[in-house]
């Protein structure tokens, strides 16, 4: 009989991450980020990690966990991010202070890029070439190729240890829906991780609950899963807070 | 010698667009052709998935599983389908995004653009810029026509990093709208009030009119 | 305003399918065949067809129509295939009498590197690294690579002219719904096509009849449909007879 | 000299599978594996993108919208999902899989095998085949001994076009179960009413009984 993947919390959930593991973080904004088990993260006591998401957080307000907490807290030697600046001359991230001592490295990846290594990953593909980025800073130096007359640029995958992601709702399976645009990095970073480890918002429904047509990622991908709390024992996305 | 305003400049832009176009607006100043009135039936796509949302959600009405891009809070068009990440971005590598629209630092008469990396920075902010802007089959550009003290963001060369090489069609400034054309731009309409000798003065590289260069109607 | 994208018929909705196209067929078995297109194809008169599928077909009864039948019609000049002969020494396909004289070329392509090779060419990869069919017949001259020890074949996108593919539902906008194991290639041709023509099972519903989450091949990839009549006008997957 | 029906062949690969595993069934004498009564709880994966799938349907109660690889009917059980073609060899690709079984032309004791093309036949029958073959943590393969005319099927080297090198890790024939060794074949478990000579008699390649080689039960 196969064992529960269901876990009673968040630092249950996350127990046993190693040091120096690669743990890709879903979510584009804040649809879909495992706000809980980034929070959780914090208090594991993890070190020398590589982090893997859109971006190192903290642009925005109200700020929710994000990379540059982890950062903060010394856990990490690495970022993997679409975002390692701030696009406004007048903001700075609470990682660009550690990026810039040479205390955490970066590794900047045009998003579709990182999302395509991802992919790859989880697709047995060791590497592809894409046209993105040729020409720029990002392909100095670097391995690329011409097809039909194109300039491409050698791509690796991007495996991941642990993938953290957030699911709108699941069955005792593991297999996942996801809601509108929170889907984004979430599936294909389950498929590029080892242990996948997700924070789902309603209770977790039977085995059979979903139309095999209907769901967004199956259960053999999944490994964790916990029910978040509602606020403020759960985190919840927020409405930005507007710039000025 | 002002010129246009952000939502005007948008407006040139979006004006452009045509019947069944899929059109992914950058954050910034781009987000605002999405409040042109335009008879043009447009599908638009956000690099997080979402293919045909519709306009931002009235205040209290946010879903809060659904932004755009740009964080916002947008709705769905019925004919609205959403996708993962990987998804997003094979339409958009395979070339199907019909025009992207972004912001940019700089933007040069050979084509090329930079918009991820401030000078001086460590590091940057990419997103989807670069797939975008290597793979759309259309890029305009909208930016402010100078910087604050007055120096030009429309060069013969990017000083800063470039996003992609060779790949704007069309700019619009508060000053006009404007065609790379290798070693000058090309001027395609002019802003109400604005005179050549200003463009050209404001500009890092040489201008020349269009053959046909009409007046923005705001 | 939008054009629609619904088509009285079978063959109005293949018109001026252009000789040497290469068209893509999706099913797996019965299920998701376009059998109806695939029909209205065989009078179309086009010649010098390049057709990509599963099979070249016609192993099983009853036949229903499969690429064989283009072949006996002088109309297919190339097959990618992962089946180009029976698997059974008993067996002959309807394709190897053509495929022997030298009439029809083939190209044998394992499943699951046909299937990548049209997921990347509706995702703008030129090329990948497979590990599959390293050291056999099909790997002999051919690029392989070195990754991390292991041995891989450099792959290269295949793109679709025209993608004939078949689907459940489908609303006014060419959002379609698969049913079970009918999915299978369907989407990803359809990813990898110029023009898409879908035969959908069910009367085409109103845009905003699916929900945006439940969408498992996006309006923006499909540009022709028609509803499939009922039997006996309309062709529908049939119960294999048993093998002996 | 008879040995082990298809079926009592397959039960002796199923006995194999653990709790939790990704099987895969090849067309033949594989997917009578799933009638084998096991405790284990598989999951069993299907190339057309059926993850989780049941029993054979009932006569008369065949979903058309749904076949295994082999294109039976089959039915699907609560945790079934159902994904592309695309995702369905994303999953094999990456290792997802834990044991592929598959039926073949020829095996041999380096670990090779033979399955897609037949002597003299231009074209072949690959299928998932070389995916799952060069990608699944474990490949078992069933087959008949020996050809109708005797010939062994089990050799020192395939004689006909690989479908994979190196890969095969358990075979199950009507004589008895077997592992690759190298330069021979290990005898894990023999047929009952089967003699080590007559196994060596028909085999294409040295085989030596392995330490505790058991008896099958079947």
């Amino acid at each position: 009989m196969a064992r529960s993947k269901v876990y009673p919390g968040f630092a249950e959930a996350i127990h046993g991450i190693e040091d120096g593991s690669t743990i890709g973080f879903g979510g584009f904004a804040m649809p879909g980020v495992p706000f809980n088990l980034m929070k959780a993260l914090q208090s594991s006591g993890a070190k020398g990690l590589t982090c893997v998401a859109n971006t190192t957080g903290g642009a925005g307000q109200p700020r929710m966990p994000d990379i540059g907490h982890l950062v903060e807290l010394g856990m990490v030697s690495k970022v993997i991010c679409a975002f390692t600046a701030a696009t406004r001359a007048s903001d700075q991230l609470p990682f660009t202070k550690y990026y810039e001592s040479g205390e955490v490295e970066a590794e900047l990846v045009p998003q579709g890029t990182l999302a395509e290594r991802m992919r790859a990953a989880g697709a047995g593909i060791p590497a592809f070439y894409t046209p993105t980025a040729v020409g720029t800073e990002l392909a100095a130096g670097r391995e690329t190729r011409v097809f039909a007359g194109r300039e491409y640029l050698l791509e690796p995958a991007l495996p991941l240890d642990y993938a953290f992601i957030r699911a709108h709702r699941a069955d005792a399976s593991g297999n996942l829906r996801f809601r509108r645009s929170q889907r984004n990095f979430n599936p294909i970073m389950a498929m590029a991780a080892r242990v996948v480890i997700a924070e789902v918002e309603n209770d977790i429904e039977p085995a059979g609950a979903f139309d095999p047509d209907d769901i967004h990622l199956a259960g053999i991908f999944v490994h964790r899963m916990v029910v978040i709390p509602p606020a403020p024992d759960g985190l919840w996305p927020q409405l930005r807070e507007p710039r000025a | 010698m002002s010129g246009l305003t952000r939502q005007q400049m948008a407006d040139a832009i979006a004006r452009r667009f045509e019947d069944d176009w899929i059109v992914n607006l950058g954050v910034g100043i781009p987000t605002m052709c999405s409040n042109t009135a335009i008879t043009a039936d447009i599908i638009y796509h956000s690099e997080n998935g979402v293919i045909g949302y519709g306009p931002m959600a009235a205040p209290g009405h946010e879903d809060m599983h659904l932004v755009n891009a740009g964080g916002q809070h947008v709705t769905l068009k019925p004919e609205a389908a959403v996708v993962h990440h990987a998804d997003s971005f094979a339409i958009i590598r395979s070339g199907k995004i019909d025009v992207t629209v972004m912001g940019a630092y700089e933007v040069a008469s050979n084509g090329d653009f930079a918009n991820w990396k401030i000078a001086g920075a460590k590091g940057g902010g990419i997103g989807g810029a670069m797939d975008l802007a290597a793979c759309a089959k259309r890029v305009f550009i909208i930016l402010e026509h100078t910087q604050r003290n007055g120096a030009p963001r429309l060069l013969r060369q990017c000083a800063l990093p470039v996003t992609a090489r060779g790949v704007v069609k069309l700019i619009a400034t508060n000053l006009g709208l404007f065609e790379p054309a290798g070693d000058h731009f090309n001027l395609v309409a002019i802003a109400p009030g604005v005179t050549l000798d200003e463009v050209r003065a404001a500009t890092g590289a040489p201008v020349e009119p269009a053959p046909g260069m009409t007046e923005i109607v705001p």
